[in-house]
């Protein structure tokens, strides 16, 4: 099944801008609505979108379900080390151990940028993997 | 680091899973050994934790009812002792199966380690979110064998889990909405003033949580999800299920009533005779299903509904004796049931059948695994020097004293029934020679030699707990004796 | 009628539908419906008169905000059960594709005469 | 006929327990009682934690614990999804 050259072409025109909306509301998570689930969710639209407007092998080149495993594994990985941390720098599990900027700065939350990257790369990759999941398979139906 | 114990346990085995999903050859000695350092930390927390004081950690440095914190007190050290024993038999019974791989192990560690979450907290909604990973897992584990009926029971239970979770969730709410706190410890502080002024929000909270927690651990009309579940999963699993995460259910309640709603709440809105309805009607329901059942591990698990009514027929009687009977027979029926689960695992893979039926034959073949079977069943009914003959024993004393004589009859009666269904399996165990009927698939004898090392040791030990808890009965109750003392005479701090 | 009212109101209808409809899909339907009902009553029991979104205004410095704001705590509350209601039904849907594809029907009624 | 009384069974039932339910309801709308906790967040959160959205800061701060078992919850809902849809393709 091939859609028509418009909805391709919007899509593949829209894509960067849903990536950078994800990217901002990831790592503005802090200082206005939004968040890493929020953002990652919408950086999985993005390639959802391109997966369903282009065909599904072609977006797999490019976006491999394999990497994405692994994106999701690492940013769990990711957030248990920042926990780690700070048991290892002398505060508790999870505590923010970097210094609190001024308020409303990008750099005000200390560890909280840090989550929130961590949180949307994962959420991201597994919105996406779940797709691939469900739309790859081809049961005896 | 010493003071970081508490959020060790839970997150080495959470570790360990993920670490599992990476590497492709060292999935069991992983499991294996991040289980081991959990019961380490754990036992290194209870001279601690039986010497008076309680193991508070604060996550992130926010304490009191402002951020989440870890209380380790005798009831949890209880329950997470019990959780972790199991939980490592599990793993080393179902070491020999080759057709486990990465994500069986994976999903075992995670639910393990959600049980010890669930039962560490202090905070009611973090309670709510490790109930739902552990939930998660075990639907999945259920589902492991991708059959069809493993997956219907998988979805059944998936329903009924959700619409329970949920009503939790809205109790929450309604706790939340009364007190403006999440933290246990604060709630218990400031509930008997939202007492005064609304009772009845009180009540409903109350029956939502406990109607939440009641389809969790399959009280009577709730049960529909449980005998699919436990029979139709992996023996480990069942095992898993039957003989721990049903009792996470139970400490919930516990808690919940306990701790949150006081003792004298729990009186005044006389909960405890709903409890012991609820328990009878069980009781006689699960003794008289299990008795027409012809698959031995639907069998088993309708009679762990039976089990979890005297439970609940010891909460709700309430007082000390009461209490000690209720978390002893959690405890026997912890090890009993899950010796039950992992016998049957081995009869089934021997005879190739799940019928009672064709187990004939079976006691002259094996008569180690026979009679570690026979040992348990015996506790099951409460024949005398096996320990579930103590803890029922205390049920019925604590019933008669508090002046409720109708429990104990019905008692008397389920254990006669179970009775009947129990030496029905035994005598069909001894019974005729076993019948070359439809052969399990084994390839090569080596496979089965190393399953048999490995599947035996587990239910030896178990087996072996059973009698000496049976013989010392004191040495149980000196277990179960300060989780009582906290319940029924606990300070808020 | 208050939103708190309604959501009650909903959750109960979301258990309508998990208890008596037949498909399993229209049952997954009535778990998201009370998840929603859920999210609607923590919401509306965090709301206070004329209260404006928990977030301040870019220039504080830490002073007590003159305006006032909703309880936050709710807020960060439905955010962890939206994702674990969104975890829940995916999960579910998985089970209901295998289902489907071993034998072939929906209906629950169906389902439980198969052995 | 047993269909159309099951119905009708769950209807009643479902009605009762509403009622109930929003009898004994009895939470004043926008007007919360017991808020000491929810003012200390709002007015010592951007002091604790550096974040002027009072929501982050308590879901990436003060229960940050929370945060991470949602995250794995998720994990473990791809997993299974991916685990149950994969092979015989």
């Amino acid at each position: 099944m091939r859609s028509s050259k418009i909805i391709r072409t919007i899509a593949q025109k829209l894509f960067p801008f849903i990536v950078l909306f994800g990217f901002y509301l990831i790592s503005h998570g802090h200082l206005s609505p939004g968040g890493g689930f929020q953002g990652g969710v919408v950086l999985g639209t993005a390639i959802i979108l391109l997966a369903l407007s282009h065909s599904i092998e072609q977006t797999e080149k490019k976006f491999k379900s394999r990497w994405l495993n692994m994106l999701e594994k690492l940013g769990i990985l990711t957030l248990i080390f920042l926990g780690f941390l700070g048991i290892f720098l002398g505060y508790s599990f999870l505590s923010n151990f970097l210094p609190l900027g001024k308020p409303g700065q990008i750099a005000s939350g200390g560890l909280m940028l840090f989550f929130n990257i961590a949180i949307g790369i994962k959420v991201a990759a597994g919105v996406s993997v779940i797709f691939y999941a469900l739309v790859r398979y081809r049961g005896e139906i | 680091m010493s003071i970081h114990i508490p959020i060790l346990i839970i997150i080495s085995p959470l570790l360990a899973a993920f670490l599992v999903l990476l590497s492709r050859k060292y999935k069991i000695i992983l499991a294996t050994a991040s289980i081991i350092t959990s019961i380490v930390f754990t036992l290194t927390l209870s001279s601690r934790v039986l010497s008076g004081d309680k193991v508070t950690y604060h996550l992130g440095g926010w304490r009191g009812p402002l951020g989440i914190s870890l209380v380790v007190d005798e009831l949890s050290l209880f329950f997470s002792l019990i959780v972790l024993g199991l939980g490592l038999l599990v793993i080393v019974y179902s070491m020999p199966e080759r057709n486990y791989g990465r994500t069986y192990y994976f999903l075992l560690l995670v639910s393990l380690s959600s049980m010890i979450g669930v039962i560490y907290t202090a905070d009611i909604f973090n309670m709510y979110v490790f109930y739902e990973l552990l939930s998660l897992a075990v639907y999945l584990l259920i589902a492991y064998p991708k059959t069809g009926v493993t997956l219907r029971a998988s979805f059944n239970y998936l329903i009924m889990g959700g619409v329970g979770l949920s009503f939790f969730l809205l109790g929450i709410g309604f706790l939340y909405a009364m007190t403006g706190t999440l933290d246990m410890f604060h709630i218990a502080g400031r509930l008997p003033a939202a007492f005064d002024s609304s009772m009845q929000m009180v009540i409903m909270s109350f029956v939502l949580i406990a109607t939440g927690m009641g389809i969790k651990i399959a009280v009577f009309p709730l049960h529909g999800w449980l005998p699919d579940a436990h029979s139709m999963a992996p023996s480990p699993v069942s095992a898993l299920l039957s003989g721990i995460t049903v009792k996470i259910g139970i400490y919930c309640l516990i808690r919940v009533v306990y701790t949150v709603f006081s003792t004298e709440m729990f009186l005044l809105i006389s909960s405890h005779n709903i409890l012991i309805v609820l328990g009878v009607v069980s009781l006689l329901f699960g003794a008289s299903m299990a008795l027409v059942q012809k698959d031995l591990k639907r069998l088993l698990a309708y009679s762990t509904i039976n089990q979890l009514g005297i439970v609940l027929i010891g909460l709700g009687i309430g007082t000390e004796l009461g209490l000690t009977g209720a978390l002893f027979h959690v405890l026997n029926h912890a090890i009993m049931k899950s010796t039950l689960f992992f016998c049957a695992g081995i009869m089934i893979t021997e005879t190739g059948t799940r019928e009672v039926k064709g187990l004939s034959g079976f006691g002259r073949q094996q008569p180690a695994i026979t009679f570690a079977f026979i040992v348990a069943s015996l506790g099951m009914i409460g024949i005398p020097p096996i320990n579930g003959f103590a803890s029922k024993w205390l049920i019925c004393l604590a019933a008669v004293e508090a002046g409720y004589t109708f429990p104990v009859v019905i008692i008397l009666i389920a254990s006669t029934i179970a009775a009947a269904y129990y030496f029905r399996v035994i005598q069909v165990l001894f019974g005729g020679s076993l019948k070359q009927g439809p052969m399990p698939a084994h390839e090569g004898e080596q496979v089965i030699h190393r399953g048999n090392l490995f599947r035996s040791w587990p239910i030896y030990i178990l087996a072996a707990g059973c009698l000496l808890l049976g013989l010392l009965p004191a040495l149980g109750i000196s277990l179960v004796k300060p989780a009582v003392s906290l319940l029924l005479f606990h300070v808020v701090p | 009628m208050t939103p708190i009212n309604i959501s009650l109101l909903v959750f109960m209808i979301g258990l309508y539908g998990v208890m008596s409809k037949n498909n399993l899909i229209k049952k997954i339907m009535g778990l998201t419906i009370m998840n929603g009902s859920i999210v609607l009553f923590f919401i509306s029991i965090g709301y206070r008169k004329g209260g404006l979104a928990p977030i301040l205004e870019k220039g504080t410095t830490g002073d007590i905000p003159t305006i006032i704001v909703v309880d936050p705590l709710p807020q960060a509350l439905m955010l962890t059960a939206i994702v674990i209601g969104i975890s829940v039904t995916a999960l579910a849907l998985a089970l209901i594709v295998k289902i489907y594809s071993k034998y072939k029907t929906l209906d629950i009624q169906q389902l439980s005469k198969e052995r | 006929m047993f269909k159309e009384m099951k119905k009708v069974f769950f209807i009643i039932i479902i009605l009762v327990m509403t009622i109930l339910f929003i009898l004994s309801v009895d939470i004043e709308y926008s007007n919360p009682k017991n808020l000491d906790v929810a003012n200390y967040y709002i007015d010592q959160g951007l002091n604790d934690t550096g974040a002027i959205n009072l929501v982050a800061s308590i879901y990436l701060g003060y229960r940050a614990y929370d945060t991470l078992m949602e995250t794995i919850v998720l994990f473990v809902a791809v997993a299974g999804v991916v685990f149950c849809l994969r092979g015989k393709r």
